[in-house]
């Protein structure tokens, strides 16, 4: 193969992506079609790619900087799933952002979503296969500006979700960027490949740098608060696409490098147990807001957010176990929960509204969707034989021989999910239909595609996660790092089993009682919500006081303040100085070339006697 | 073969002065055209064409083996670009006479007359020995002082005369000084005379001809003090030969000829040094301040100019390779700026009639492409990234910085800023804004004016994106020189 | 006793730098604008001159004599144009005062 | 070698040449002290062994350039009266310094007699002034063709409305 084949990729979408730009505004739907089949191109590029080994080295500059891609089986694998994902999502597009559907912004400006749609996927691409760190940082960067412009088309409200967005990321980034300078000038290579560095105080910094962009970019906590306020805000597809696909894979695909190539993380390290904690917080904190959601979107972006936890438990443990599940629970988590946005989107496309207060009862009318929705949210809870038992099962493993402070947080996470899952199928699909939906229908075809291929994947790759464990995940370790272990099959431990379903038996029971209790679906995990104690940290969160967005946007504003007022001094002594004497200058040149001739020739006499005497004198 | 450079556009112009007017006349921008953007492709695409020994029949025809280097062919370029640009704006804003027929055609003999002073451009780089050197220095001159009074008005005449006085003690000087070094060489080639100076470099003669030489072409380049004729030449000449003069006349007739002759002729001793850094800090310094208070739209872009110049000589003076490569970047890209920015100003004056920059508003509403590019054209000069100006300004400053010279690179900062200020207000004044009374049926100017414009601000664009490829194709060459 | 060579030449020089006085103080502090061109021409002499003494000084008077020979060619198509110009400007001027070229400034 | 007494004799008329071309009242009688210069100018030339140059210089700058100054100042209206006598009078406050400058910076050259070391070159092979400007120096050629193009040119465009008048004078 050769190698400038792996410019394709990035070039590819890109290039589409801005003529996707061109097409004119009544031309939506060739658009959609168009970038339809850039996907599928993308997605036939990158199948071809899957498993081949390559890389292309091009100099980009005079300064010992080249453009730099490295194709091996990690990126290959990466580079599938996102293309994989770009194709279904792009297909469920056409019906989603159909013109025709009057209740979804963005739609206005339709050229300009599969534009930005396309240049991810392009970015993406290029951060996955960059070799070089600062190749990668430009393509990681560039994913701002396409975040940006994919929120701001949504609602007419989302201008300041998107900025929330651009600055919350931005400031991760700027973390990497400094872990990025860093890691250089500690290793003295830019060559992803060829840096692997050893655990040290400033290698530990720069790798903390490196994480905080990673886990911004995946979502995990605190960097998470753009995505429940961009759930309600942008189009539908963007949330299926990119928080709950891309950045998941893109991020713990970072995190994965970081901690397995670039850094050595050792079990023994500090930052083990760092990045432990980080996930369960994220875990538990995440989980805790989304049981109390009463809006469809809200409840799954914050379970987006909390199943980054487990991925970071996992890669946190720095054991073959828990990594191998961490990087399965990425994939398992990207599949259903883009299976799960998608249907959010068809309840919401057909029905018109994703409040869970005014939904009910659509298993009859939306049956394959419910089924869809049914394997996803079991999916997602942990309910054996489906995929994130499986990878869930292998982080628990994990989590537990670290400490079982770890494992008991993950399991309550687990418990959590599957109660919100319970009120959220409950509220929505069972219960009594909702007066005003009694003509809702099925979702279209193309939109009902797309869900069932991926919850297809998703039993596939539980029922027979050998396939996904032996040829995607387990050779991404290496069978250095395995030590011949392998982890496919029924898990290890039967006694986590028992424990794992006697929680979800646990999680039933409870919504159980909880409905009873309320009177309906919706209302089962109230008494959570209300629990005393728990009931006014709730009002608070919800007014976001624990944002740290808010929080940081408050102190912001005070340091503005204060720096506004040393300002002003600064400004006062420029004004009056500096310009006045600038004009004075200015003046007092121009009234020195009175256009005279002689003026202009004495003083080039005089500048030529000066310098004849400097020269000669100067022997 | 280089010696072709000379010779074809010769011949053309004696061709085009045959009987048949009526054709001729017809033909003569073509013909400067086809020049140009030959030399212009030949440069880029066969270098080899330059470098290579003449052929023989040739070398015995002129018995003249010029010596061609990759400062040359960047010169050869920029000559070849603005030329190009300068004959599009006198097709736009140089009319014919009255009775085209005749032979008194203006625009015919100003055409002919930037060809000429073109192929003395080329002359001046080519030289390789101090007197020829000087003719072509001439030729470029005499051309310039009729370019400058072709038109014919009141300013037009004063500007000429002041630039032919100063102009012409600048040539008295250097010739006053190509004679005492041909009493210390007894020839005037280059090799020679650097031989002859390493053989006594502190002879007084030598020393006395360093200075006049190196003072005869400050005057040529119009670097702070001995700029007096600059503004009143720029402002005064016709739109055409503004973008001739400014983007390149003065800058190889006083800048490249100085970079050329300190390089293979003089060196650099500390004195020397001193003295450019402090002409060049001087100049950009002054030339900026006086640009901020000039309400006179190309008087604004001469002083510009001024310090532009100043930057150059200032990256000369450094004499490491990375300030003189610089140097010679910055010396094109201002080449390609300054002429866009002229090339605006021919738009704007000949559309609105008024060079008063405070009679003019809002012009960017009736004259997009105008605005647009004179904006690309401003960020250029005032260094900011991506466009080119940015990275040659940056290679001064970082030679500046090397060299320890840490108080002239915060001036060329600090001039920077002056340089963002005053176009900022230009382009307020100008083009941003409200519409200014009277020009409420302003139309945009011609394809003739606007594909030189649009031509000029996609290469500033260009240069800044490829930076690496012109750095190492041209620039790093230059290293071999020194 | 000095050298004939050292002689020629600082007696040369001594006239010339004399005659360049002259003429830059004709060019300084003239009004008529040909009298600016005649004290331009009267430094050309001096130019000339100073070539002719290096050429003949060195022994290369063939060199020297050529580059006067193309210098006088020069001068004249300068003056030329000079004169073209100057009777340009004092037709818009109606006056040959240099004072009156003072209309660019600033 | 020329080392008689001519040579600084010569020398010294050129100067005085100059200076009466400079301090003379009358325009005309300046370009004719201008042609006077270039006379005594073109013998030195000729008593330095240059005698193609010396031709030249008395052909064309002696005859030729007068002969365009002559032109010049013809076509330019002269003062009249008292706006001629208020000239001549600011003229010769101002041009009665020259002498006495001329007479301190060869005072002061005179009193520094600064010595200058010549380093010479060896003598030059060539000595026919015809075989150094056709073969040796012929971009020299080359160039004086163009700037007679361009002195045509300048003649055409800045005469053009009086060129019955002022065409014929460039050759």
């Amino acid at each position: 193969m050769n190698s400038r084949f792996l410019l394709e990729p990035i070039v590819i979408p890109i290039v589409a992506g801005l003529l996707a730009l061109l097409f004119r505004r009544e031309q939506g739907k060739s658009c959609a079609w168009f970038c339809t089949l850039v996907t599928a191109v993308n997605l036939a590029i990158a199948a071809y790619l899957f498993g081949k080994t390559s890389s292309l080295v091009l100099p980009w500059a005079a300064f010992g900087f080249e453009f730099s891609l490295r194709l091996y089986h990690f990126s290959g694998f990466i580079l599938l799933a996102a293309a994989g994902f770009g194709f279904l999502i792009s297909l469920y597009s056409t019906a989603f952002m159909a013109p025709a559907a009057p209740q979804v912004d963005g739609r206005r400006f339709l050229n300009q979503y599969y534009a930005y749609f396309l240049l991810t996927l392009g970015m993406v691409n290029g951060a996955v296969l960059a070799d070089n760190l600062i190749v990668m940082l430009f393509f990681w960067e560039s994913l701002l500006l396409t975040l940006f412009g994919m929120i701001i088309i949504g609602q007419p409200t989302a201008f300041k979700t998107a900025v929330k967005a651009f600055i919350i990321s931005g400031v991760a980034d700027l973390c990497m960027m400094i872990g990025i300078g860093m890691t250089i000038y500690i290793a003295g290579t830019m060559t992803m490949s060829q840096i692997h560095l050893p655990v040290g105080t400033w290698s530990n910094v720069a790798f903390i740098f490196l994480m905080i962009g990673a886990i911004a970019k995946a979502g995990a906590m605190p960097f998470h608060s753009w995505i429940p306020d961009a759930a309600v805000d942008a189009p539908l597809p963007f949330m299926a696409l990119v928080p709950a696909a891309l950045e998941k894979l893109l991020g713990i695909y970072f995190l994965a490098r970081i901690s397995m190539d670039l850094f050595v993380l050792t079990p023994r390290s500090w930052l083990s147990p760092l990045l432990m904690v980080i996930g369960c917080i994220t875990i538990l904190l995440a989980v805790m807001m989304a049981l109390i959601q009463r809006d469809y979107k809200r409840l799954l972006s914050f379970h987006a957010i909390s199943q980054v936890g487990y991925m970071i438990l996992g890669i946190g443990t720095a054991l073959p176990v828990g990594i191998v599940g961490g990087l399965f629970h990425m994939i398992n988590h990207a599949m259903y929960k883009s299976c799960l946005f998608l249907s959010g989107g068809a309840v919401e496309k057909q029905a018109g509204t994703t409040d869970l207060a005014k939904l009910g009862g659509l298993r009859a009318q939306m049956p394959i969707t419910f089924i869809c929705f049914i394997v996803a949210a079991a999916s997602i809870s942990g309910v054996p034989p489906f995929n994130g038992f499986f990878s869930k099962e292998l982080v628990y493993d994990g989590a537990l021989e670290r400490h079982w402070l770890y494992y008991a947080a993950a399991l309550l996470g687990s418990f959590l999910t599957a109660a919100s899952f319970l009120k959220l199928g409950h509220a929505a699909f069972l219960g009594k239909p909702a007066a005003n939906h009694a003509k809702v229908r099925e979702a279209p075809p193309a939109m009902l595609i797309p869900m069932i291929i991926i919850a297809a994947l998703c039993i596939l790759f539980g029922v027979w996660n050998a396939l996904p464990l032996k040829h995607l995940i387990q050779p991404i370790l290496g069978e250095a790092r395995l030590e011949g272990h392998s982890f496919a099959g029924w898990p290890a431990s039967m006694t986590l089993v028992l424990l794992t379903v006697l929680v979800l038996i646990g999680a039933i029971l409870n919504h159980l009682w909880g409905a009873k209790r309320a009177g309906n679906g919706l209302g089962a995990a109230d008494h959570i919500h209300y629990a005393p104690g728990l009931h006014s940290l709730y009002d608070k969160a919800e007014r976001r006081l624990f944002d740290p967005y808010e929080i940081g946007l408050k102190i912001a504003r005070a340091i503005a303040r204060i720096a506004w007022g040393i300002d002003r001094g600064i400004d006062y002594l420029y004004d009056t100085v500096s310009v006045k004497a600038t004009y004075a200058l200015t003046a007092g040149i121009r009234k020195a070339h009175t256009g005279s001739l002689l003026a202009y020739l004495s003083w080039s006499l005089v500048g030529l006697i000066v310098i004849i005497a400097l020269i000669m004198g100067g022997i | 073969m280089p010696v072709l450079l000379i010779i074809v556009p010769l011949l053309a112009l004696l061709a085009l002065n045959l009987p048949w007017m009526r054709l001729m006349n017809r033909l003569a921008l073509w013909v400067g055209l086809i020049l140009c953007l030959t030399q212009a492709c030949l440069v880029i695409y066969a270098p080899a064409f330059f470098l290579e020994a003449p052929s023989l029949w040739l070398g015995r025809l002129f018995l003249f083996e010029p010596s061609v280097d990759y400062l040359s062919l960047v010169m050869f370029l920029a000559i070849a670009i603005v030329g190009a640009a300068a004959l599009m704006v006198c097709r736009y804003s140089i009319h014919t006479a009255a009775e085209p027929g005749t032979c008194a055609n203006n625009r015919f003999l100003v055409i002919n007359l930037v060809i000429l002073a073109l192929t003395g451009m080329n002359g001046v780089v080519l030289a390789n020995d101090l007197f020829s050197l000087y003719v072509f220095l001439e030729i470029t001159a005499v051309a310039s002082y009729i370019l400058i009074a072709a038109e014919k008005g009141r300013d037009a005449f004063e500007g000429a005369f002041k630039y032919l006085i100063m102009s012409a003690v600048a040539t008295a000087l250097i010739l006053a000084a190509i004679a005492l070094l041909m009493l210390t060489a007894g020839d005037l080639s280059y090799v020679n005379i650097k031989l002859a100076i390493m053989a006594s470099p502190h002879s007084g003669v030598v020393l006395a001809a360093v200075a006049m030489l190196v003072v005869g072409l400050f005057i040529k380049g119009g670097l702070i003090p001995f700029h007096g004729w600059l503004p009143d030449a720029y402002s005064a000449a016709p739109a055409a030969i503004s973008v001739l003069l400014a983007g390149i006349v003065t800058k190889t007739t006083g800048v490249y000829t100085l970079i050329r002759i300190v390089i293979s002729i003089i060196g650099l001793s500390d004195t020397l040094e001193n003295l450019l850094l402090f002409i060049g800090a001087a100049s950009m310094l002054v030339g900026a301040l006086a640009a901020l208070g000039q309400s006179d739209f190309k008087r604004m872009l001469a002083y510009s100019s001024i310090s532009q110049v100043g930057y150059m000589v200032l990256g000369l003076g450094t004499g490491t390779v990375l300030g003189i490569a610089g140097s010679i970047f910055h010396l094109f890209n201002h080449a390609i700026f300054k002429s866009l920015l002229f090339v605006n100003a021919a738009a704007v004056e000949q559309q609105t009639g008024t060079r008063d920059m405070n009679r003019m508003g809002g012009l960017a509403e009736k004259m997009p492409v105008t605005g647009c590019t004179s904006a690309i054209a401003f960020l250029s000069t005032a260094g900011i990234p991506p466009l080119a100006g940015f990275w040659s300004k940056l290679i001064i400053i970082i030679a500046l910085w090397q060299t320890g010279h840490i108080v002239y690179a915060s001036l060329a900062v600090l001039a920077s800023l002056l340089t963002l200020a005053y176009f900022l207000s230009m382009q307020r004044r100008v083009f941003f804004g409200k519409l200014a009374t009277g020009f409420e049926s302003l139309k945009e100017a011609n394809a003739w004016i606007l594909i030189p414009a649009c031509a000029l601000a996609l290469i500033t664009i260009g240069i800044g994106i490829g930076i690496p490829w012109l750095f190492e194709t041209f620039l790093l060459p230059i290293r071999s020189l020194l | 006793m000095m050298l004939p060579v050292h002689y020629l030449f600082s007696t040369g020089v001594f006239f010339i730098i004399l005659l360049t006085v002259t003429a830059l103080y004709c060019i300084l502090f003239s009004r008529n604008l040909i009298r600016i061109l005649i004290g331009l021409e009267l430094l050309t002499k001096a130019v000339t001159l100073l070539i002719a003494l290096a050429g003949y000084i060195t022994g290369h008077m063939a060199l020297a004599q050529t580059m006067i020979i193309t210098l006088i060619v020069i001068e004249v198509v300068v003056i030329a144009v000079a004169a073209g110009i100057v009777i340009g400007a004092q037709r818009h001027n109606q006056s040959l005062d240099v004072r009156t070229l003072r209309n660019l400034k600033g | 070698m020329i080392i008689d007494v001519f040579y600084p004799v010569l020398l010294f008329l050129l100067l005085l040449a100059g200076i009466w071309t400079v301090m003379t009242l009358n325009l005309l009688k300046s370009a004719i002290g201008l042609a006077l210069t270039s006379a005594i100018l073109a013998l030195l030339l000729f008593r330095m062994d240059a005698p193609l140059a010396g031709v030249f210089e008395l052909s064309v700058c002696a005859g030729l350039i007068t002969v365009v100054f002559i032109s010049a100042i013809s076509l330019t209206k002269p003062l009249e009266g008292a706006e001629a006598q208020a000239r001549d009078r600011s003229r010769i406050k101002r041009f009665i310094y020259l002498p006495i400058i001329v007479a301190i910076v060869g005072g002061i050259l005179y009193a520094l007699h600064p010595h200058l070391d010549l380093f010479l070159p060896p003598d030059s092979l060539e000595t026919d002034v015809r075989q150094v400007l056709w073969n040796v120096r012929r971009l020299d050629l080359v160039g004086q063709i163009l700037i007679i193009l361009a002195g045509v040119f300048g003649v055409v465009i800045l005469f053009k409305d009086r060129a019955d008048t002022k065409g014929g004078t460039k050759s």
